[in-house]
């Protein structure tokens, strides 16, 4: 067991790295509070001397241990320092468990169950160990932000709006609303049109923007099929209907001519 | 992965990596700090510019904003990446959906046919939502006063719903029908 | 350039894309969703690994987490890495590792376990500081007198070890074996 390594500088004294507790455990008044805070508590200080003096954790020998223990715990107290409980209170363990040692054995038939009285202390300070060196077994593996960055590429939720998903049916739900609240208000009339016809209405007078005036038979698209031209021709007559469109001939079998009925006053989509 | 001159190749990986995992974008200034100021401008921005091109044909790209460089995903990719996220997609209130199905179901119809078949005024906020989206379109101006503009569903429209024509929608006919015994 | 709107994207770049961006790791069963469950696991796990393949020349590797998959930068570059921070990460003390390594080892643990282990007082700062940092919570209450709570380490604990799991915790070390004295 290594004991150097384990406690590579206990405290700094002046500056200086402490890598060593004094052999004779002589501690200068004032590097005590130093010492005192290079331990993590009573375990880590029993453990240093157990391991500095190389003795068995096994069969710890109680008294010269105790001895030392309080000798420690006598000088802190002499300079008037605030003792940690916990200090003190292992130092009642040690006493304890010394007193105890020195009481007679058991008989032999009773050796079996009687405990060791160290052996609670021993399983303590053992575990105690593990844990402290598992604490630096962690600290030594990579870490996030102290060893290693996580990648963090820019995900930039503005860079394209999310928008609403909408599907026919949401339409048709739509509209039945609308139904619901023209019942309610009124006995407002809404009939079923043709659809078709209402969009090739869009497609016309898209094409007669910005003005145009379109020849009668350009309308149509030669080889589309006759449904499509049907369509379209009804589409024309309701643009008409709807005074949405002008539709002139100056004469019987001359060209007839379609235009916007606003005459392309206003071309905002050119 | 391209290889970076042969006195380079470190620089190039180091840059990478601090802008990959940078939370926010890295001027040159901070650049050089990666490599000790031993990097100047020129030089920072060539590899720079050489990481841009590597990355040309990634889903995440290099760009240069006014605080400096930083890796950022496409946004053509936004759709893919947006599934990761539990939050619920936008809905459209009731008056857009409404106003859409009219102009849908009747177009081309003006905003005063909008909001007598809704018996409510129409926010001009929902037609320009609708117009922004490039769902409608103004398709000419009625010949009555005010000459107002007659609005019509376009074929973004369509193919956003995967219709291919209006005449996809779903008919009325059988609606009518549930509100005429409903309301016999 | 792959499109989005295109039927076949190149997964592994939306893979790459969606792994470098994400704030957490993604587990397989994230990265279904963004294909919407079109790729199974095994096709996942092949275009991870590809993944990690093409990226083993550069400073940023991909690796499998407790919770999921993670691109990060690797090891040796964080000294160029650190040259951008304006102040170290903290470092922790012995007595924080040490009640660390106890909830890791021993957990679900009380505080008083913990200093019964330690041999001193647990000052409140030091459990905060570890759950200030995601590593440990709170998982329950022992159904002893004043109801402590249990702490256990988090998934957060293992990804930013980069463990996979508990399992992956240095072994604790073989001290001179467990006294056989008490029952001879």
């Amino acid at each position: 067991m290594n004991v150097a390594a384990d406690l590579p500088v206990v405290a700094r004294l002046y500056g200086e790295p402490l890598v060593k507790l004094p052999a004779d455990l002589y501690i200068p008044p004032d590097a005590l509070e130093i010492i005192l805070d290079a331990f993590e508590g009573p375990l880590d200080l029993l453990l240093y001397l157990i391991r500095k003096a190389n003795i068995n954790i096994l069969d710890i020998p109680m008294a010269p241990l105790t001895a030392q223990y309080l000798e420690y715990v006598e000088a802190m107290r002499r300079v008037n320092l605030d003792l940690a409980a916990d200090y003190l209170a292992m130092a009642a363990m040690l006493l304890e468990i010394k007193s105890r040692l020195l009481l007679p054995r058991p008989s032999a038939v009773a050796e079996d169950d009687a405990q060791d009285p160290r052996a609670e202390l021993v399983a303590r300070l053992l575990e105690y160990e593990r844990i402290k060196r598992a604490g630096q077994e962690l600290d030594a593996l990579p870490q996030a932000t102290r060893n290693f960055e996580w990648t963090k590429v820019w995900f930039d939720a503005e860079l394209v709006e999310r928008l609403p998903d909408v599907i026919a049916r949401d339409l048709q739900m739509a509209w039945l609303n609308i139904l619901r609240q023209a019942r309610n208000l009124r006995h407002h009339k809404v009939t079923r049109e043709q659809l078709s016809v209402r969009e090739y209405m869009g497609h016309l007078l898209r094409r007669l923007q910005a003005g145009k005036v379109l020849r009668f038979e350009d309308l149509f698209e030669v080889g589309a099929g006759a449904p499509e031209v049907v369509v379209n021709f009804l589409a024309l007559l309701e643009l008409a209907r709807e005074s949405l469109v002008l539709i002139t001939q100056s004469e019987a079998f001359c060209p007839i001519y379609i235009a916007l009925a606003d005459g392309g006053s206003e071309q905002p989509y050119a | 992965m391209a290889e970076a001159n042969n006195h380079t190749p470190d620089h190039k990986l180091v840059l990478e990596a601090a802008l990959l995992s940078a939370a926010e974008p890295l001027a040159l200034a901070d650049l050089k700090l990666l490599f000790e100021n031993a990097l100047d401008n020129a030089a920072l921005v060539k590899l720079l510019e050489e990481l841009q091109s590597d990355w040309s044909e990634r889903a995440v790209e290099l760009v240069r904003l006014a605080s400096g460089w930083r890796f950022r995903t496409r946004g053509q990719y936004q759709v893919y990446l947006d599934r990761l996220k539990p939050e619920k997609p936008p809905k459209y209130s009731r008056a857009v959906l409404e106003t859409l199905a009219i102009i849908a179901y009747r177009q081309p119809v003006t905003r005063g046919d909008i909001e007598d078949v809704r018996g409510v005024a129409v926010s001009p906020g929902i037609l320009k939502a609708l117009e922004a989206r490039g769902w409608i379109d103004t398709v000419g101006h009625r010949d009555t006063p005010g000459k107002p503009a007659l609005y019509a569903t376009t074929r973004k429209f369509l193919d956003d719903l995967c219709l291919t024509s209006l005449a996809e929608l779903p008919p009325l006919a059988e609606l009518e029908k549930v509100i005429d015994t409903t309301h016999a």
